[in-house]
């Protein structure tokens, strides 16, 4: 195949720009890197893993913020998923990442190939899939679009999780005008193997075969990378041309083929990458890399869905459902034989070679020549500008805002209704929660919480983020991500023991983005200090825009947490009339972006108070203690729509209620969002050592009832409602408002 | 008395039934590829849910050509215990082992809950364990699970006692007369779209499904007579 | 080789909630003169050969495994026929 | 009023894994007559009006819902048309 130019011709017409390379960079690379000018082929693949999406170019200074090491974590970010020791030789991998910019364009395949790509990171480390979350914003509920957005989105990660027979157990949804134009859909997987069939995605020892195994390689999702790095106007969106469609059922097979592999054959196997962004150059040289190894590989032995491919085109394919296997020599025949029994494809493209060059061959020609480190190491790491947005100088200045509630029980009745709120079941119903037989926890609770199989630990896990606390104080609200995650998790009873992450935000050459970005990640690497629960893995999303509107700073924090003792799983709603009724942490008035001020002002304003996160962490282990010790009966944090929301929906699907005693707090501090607090229950032969253990950072506010009524006395107010009807109101929100009139 | 539990490729329920019985009953089972054309030894069999062949073309259309099928259905012919949940009866209804069929479900939705159901027959091997119009709860798991048949199919069942779980409260997917489970007029087929399996322990929340199985187990290599 | 179209619907007696949900979002949108919606599949089948032969095969196909004739009917189409 | 049938189909280089899977299942069946298999839905509309009115529905509704233009292309053709 032809190049489509000569090198001078693109030296002269500067196509790369379209590709998001730009002049010093394709400068840097012809006369630093090559000596030479680049040709087409070569153009392209620089062009897609110096993107920001394989490079990391940008955020990278940023990322270095963030801790990822302790004794528990066995690979830190670099691989496909981070790998944490759970003991007995076992080990969790997980990873979250977004797909975004798909979603916002084809919802449905869009949110589905998230889904496969992100399982593919995990059983690429030689873990199988146990359990998926799904981190999603959209806008508000009032366009068609908006609501088909929803469901398609929710349909694309139902179907494929579903079919993959892996667990959605837990997430989150919200809703706000600045994701109108730009939704996020970030999933994460989980999954469990045994410490000694971890993987690597390296390539090495000399005339080692490449082997590419999977479906075929068409033309879709070509600059994926690329396009997932640059942000959106309408006019991208008639282009529409980025977007992959899955195949689930292949999948499968090729989950089922791989682990086989790595399992019951390492000896054949010398590593296995998935091939994600970038496709197959980013997979191969990031192997080869890794091994520091030269590659050599014939395209024309790529299996091909469509005539007449170009080199470009092959190498930077994105179709879905694909791996690539570094095997020894002499293994590939046994390769393909495990595959075959698939009915999967396994071919042999390639050998690794001496030195250190990346070689590609294609209708009898070399279209790529280059040293392997250019691709992958040699990037110009770009410094960013930042600057501290005009709002929050702004807002640092203005008074806070008080909301003055006179009616806090219509209030709390508003607010069991607004769309982030609302209960989801009608959304997570759409996914297999308990697929596999593990699930102790689905969705619906604080965290979901799988059990390992054949021992008494399990698995909790979540997803947080508030772009709203980000967008008013990136650091505090950095933190308070990473503090809510903790909450969920000690809430269900688990140990926190480390994180990924997807960054979602703007066009980062806007130095206030910029600024958002360093300070929120600022945040939640003190945080992950303070709980010990390093980085290990995690992904970065930029160019969130749509015609020039970011959207809110939103870091997405996805945890995971050792639950010992399956006995002491703890539920997030209350189980015995009688128990006490304990607020943990201290409540102040928090009102700046939370689900209250939203409602009430139709908008958020303000800055965020500073909060010390050493005794939250105090407090919280001590809590933690005493739940494994089987003295808590029941544990929720509280999130957004504050103490008034979470006593509500500790008391949903029971028929159960709570007297309490709040005259220390105000109708305003109902609801307010103070960071770091759970409402726990505790039986009334615990009360005394709970009350010993926690101090002051829990006061005892009342009981658990036979009646099914929410009651309670405020400092200026009284509520008495009906947790039936609250429920109701509750859970008829989110279907009405997202059922189109009719 | 061993039994067969049927791998398809998509299949993703397979582990759940080999372990409610294996793990928590400590019966004899086996996974079958459904490669294999044989299913000489076995004594029951058993197809799990999942997506096999992705459910691409019609949920169960296509593996009802898998190798394994010529053996399933003549297992069912000779009367030895044959059982479908999800995926598994829409097969068993597309290999004609049962009638009727299971179309999408009204919402259009995949749906993922634990619905109340009526036990409308115990006289097959299946619910022996049961009280006739017991409730139970079991977890459903489908987006293709609409019972569907002519009326004169559906008079057909009921005369013959051939319904055997039926949706209790709401009907969760516009299944007609709230068919949840069927058998053949022998009782030795069972299909039911509902997932016993997953209500096996009570640390996954329920345990109602597991008289299920062990009705199955303790009416072993019971063969019912034509 | 002859190029076959195979269109697949339920049969009149059974409900269809697809063209049912369709028809509702299409009012959302505002264009009330949509009376009426039914969704089918299609199958574009190349087949080797012309006239009989392909009827035969296709009705095999058909029979065997494209449609289920519980809930669903056939049509098709002849596109295109070479010699 | 007029009826109009709309054809979706995946645009050629999209991978149709279900007309992939069916073929395979066709050949295993025995039929290797049977070249090529592609998917498509159809949607039988029926519209108030005539002509142009009908051109500028079908083609808002396909543009708004029908079809998805990342990854599909439509056509259509008049059935039945009444004054
Ligand atoms: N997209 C989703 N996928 C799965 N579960 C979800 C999703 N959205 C919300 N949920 C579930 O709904 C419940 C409420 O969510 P959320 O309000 O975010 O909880 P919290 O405030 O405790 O983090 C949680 O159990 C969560 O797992
Ligand atoms: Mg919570």
């Amino acid at each position: 195949m032809k190049q489509a130019m000569s090198p001078e011709e693109i030296k002269a017409k500067k196509p790369y720009l379209d590709w998001s390379l730009s002049e010093a960079e394709y400068d840097y690379i012809s006369q630093q890197l090559l000596g030479r000018l680049p040709n087409y082929t070569e153009t392209g693949l620089f062009s897609a893993m110096w993107s920001e999406h394989c490079s990391y170019k940008k955020s990278k200074p940023v990322l270095r913020l963030f801790p990822n090491k302790n004794a528990r974590v066995l690979q830190g970010p670099g691989e496909g998923a981070g790998v944490v020791d759970i003991d007995d030789g076992q080990a969790v991998v997980f990873k979250a990442e977004s797909h975004n910019h798909p979603t916002t364009v084809e919802p449905y395949q869009g949110a589905a190939t998230g889904i496969g790509g992100i399982l593919r990171d995990i059983f690429s480390m030689g873990a199988r899939p146990v359990a998926s979350l799904d981190s999603l914003h959209f806008g508000e509920l009032t366009d068609a679009q908006t609501k088909m957005k929803v469901t398609g989105t929710v349909r694309g990660i139902g179907d494929y999780g579903n079919c993959m027979g892996i667990p959605t157990v837990a997430g989150e949804t919200t809703f706000d005008p600045c994701y109108q134009g730009n939704v996020l859909c970030n999933a994460m997987s989980v999954g469990l193997m045994d410490q000694k069939d971890l993987q690597k995605g390296k390539a090495a020892g000399i005339g080692n075969a490449v082997m590419y195994v999977g479906a075929k390689t068409g033309r879709d999702g070509i600059h994926g990378a690329t396009f997932a790095s640059a942000d959106f106007s309408d006019e991208n969106a008639t282009q529409r041309s980025a977007v992959q469609v899955g195949d689930p059922f292949m999948e499968k097979l090729l989950l089922e083929a791989c682990l086989e592999v790595i399992t019951k054959h390492p000896d054949w196997l010398v590593g296995i990458q998935d091939m994600g962004a970038a496709g197959i150059v980013s997979s191969s040289a990031e192997m080869a890399s890794e091994g520091h190894s030269g590659m050599e590989l014939d395209l024309d032995l790529v299996p091909q869905r469509e005539a007449g491919m170009s080199a470009y085109e092959i190498m930077l394919s994105e179709s879905q459902e694909r791996m690539l296997l570094c095997v020894n020599k002499g293994h590939e025949e046994d390769v393909k034989k495990v595959f075959d029994f698939y009915d999967l494809e396994a071919v042999t493209i390639g050998r690794i070679t001496a030195g250190h060059q990346y070689v590609l061959h294609h209708d009898g020609e070399v279209v790529c020549d280059i040293p392997v480190s250019s691709l992958t190491d040699d990037v110009l790491e770009e410094s960013s500008e930042e600057q501290k947005p005009a709002r929050i100088v702004a807002a640092e200045q203005a008074p806070a805002w008080q909301p003055h509630i006179t009616d806090v029980e219509a209030t709390l009745r508003s607010l069991l209704q607004q769309s982030t709120v609302a209960d989801k079941s009608s959304l997570y119903q759409q996914y297999d929660s308990q697929v596999r037989t593990n699930t102790v926890v689905g969705p619906g609770s604080d965290a979901g919480v799988i059990r390992v199989r054949g021992t008494h630990k399990g698995l909790a896990m979540t997803t947080d983020g508030n772009g709203r606390f980000v967008y008013l104080s990136p650091k505090v609200g950095g933190q308070i991500a990473l503090v809510e995650a903790v909450c969920n998790i000690i809430a269900s009873g688990a140990e926190p023991l480390a994180i990924t992450d997807c960054l979602n935000y703007g066009d980062p050459n806007d130095p206030e983005i910029f600024w958002e970005l360093h300070q929120s990640v600022q945040g939640m690497a003190e945080a992950c200090r303070v709980f010990d629960t390093p980085v290990i893995s995690g992904n970065v999303s930029l160019y969130n825009e749509n015609n020039g509107q970011a959207i809110h700073p939103t870091p997405m924090v996805g945890m995971v947490g050792l639950v010992k003792n399956l006995d002491h799983v703890i539920p997030s709603f209350v189980q015995q009339p009688g128990d006490r009724v304990y607020l943990v942490g201290q409540t102040g008035d928090d009102y700046a972006g939370s689900e209250l001020q939203k409602m009430l002002q139709g908008e958020i304003s303000g800055t965020l108070a500073d909060f010390d996160l050493e005794p939250v962490r105090d407090y919280l282990h001590r809590l933690l203690k005493l739940m494994q010790a089987g003295k808590v009966a029941s544990a929720h944090d509280l999130s957004e729509g504050g103490l008034g929301v979470a006593l509500s929906e500790t008391l949903f699907k029971t028929d159960l209620g709570m007297d309490l005693d709040l005259r220390h707090l105000t109708a305003d501090q109902f609801f307010s969002e103070t960071p770091g607090r759970l409402v726990v229950t505790v039986p009334a032969e615990f009360a005394a050592d709970f009350e010993s253990t926690m101090g002051g950072d829990a006061a005892m506010v009342g009981t658990v009832t036979n009646s099914h009524w929410l009651q309670a006395r405020l400092a200026n107010a009284e509520i008495n409602q009906n947790v039936s009807e609250l429920q109701q109101l509750w859970e008829e929100a989110l279907p009405c408002q997202l059922k189109s009139k009719d | 008395m061993k039994i067969a539990v049927i791998v398809f490729p998509g299949s993703n329920c397979d582990i759940d039934i080999y372990e409610a019985l294996h793990t928590v009953c400590g019966a004899d089972v086996d996974y079958v590829f459904h490669k294999q054309e044989s299913l000489a030894g076995y004594d029951a069999v058993m197809l799990p849910g999942g997506f096999s062949y992705g459910d691409y073309l019609r949920a169960g259309a296509i593996a009802r050509f898998a190798p394994v099928m010529g053996a399933v259905v003549e297992m069912a012919r000779a009367g030895k215990p044959v059982f479908g949940t999800c995926n598994g009866f829409q097969i068993l209804t597309e290999a004609g082992l049962l009638p009727g069929s299971l179309k999408r479900n009204d919402s259009q939705q995949f749906v993922c809950k634990t619905v109340p159901l009526e036990v409308v027959s115990n006289r097959t091997l299946f619910t022996s364990q049961y009280q006739e119009h017991e409730r139970i709860a079991l977890p459903i798991a489908h987006a293709d699970g609409s019972y569907y048949a002519d009326r004169e199919t559906l008079d057909r069942l009921e005369a013959h006692h051939q319904v055997v779980f039926r949706y209790a409260e709401e009907n969760p997917n516009g299944s007609l007369r709230n068919i949840a489970g069927i058998c053949n007029e022998r009782g030795n087929v069972l299909g039911m779209m509902p997932h016993p399996e997953r209500a096996v322990e009570e640390i996954l929340g329920s345990t109602d499904g597991l008289r299920l199985f062990k009705s199955l187990l303790a009416n072993g290599s019971v063969k019912v007579e034509e | 080789m002859t190029k076959v179209r195979i269109f697949v619907t339920y049969k009149p007696s059974v409900f269809d909630p697809q063209g049912d949900t369709i028809k509702k979002t299409i009012h959302n949108l505002g264009h009330d003169e949509v009376k009426d919606v039914q969704v089918g599949k299609f199958f574009d089948v190349t087949v080797e050969g012309t006239g009989d032969q392909v009827d035969a095969t296709v009705k095999e196909i058909a029979d065997q495994l494209l449609v289920n004739f519980n809930m669903e009917t056939y049509t098709y189409q002849v596109m295109e026929e070479h010699q």
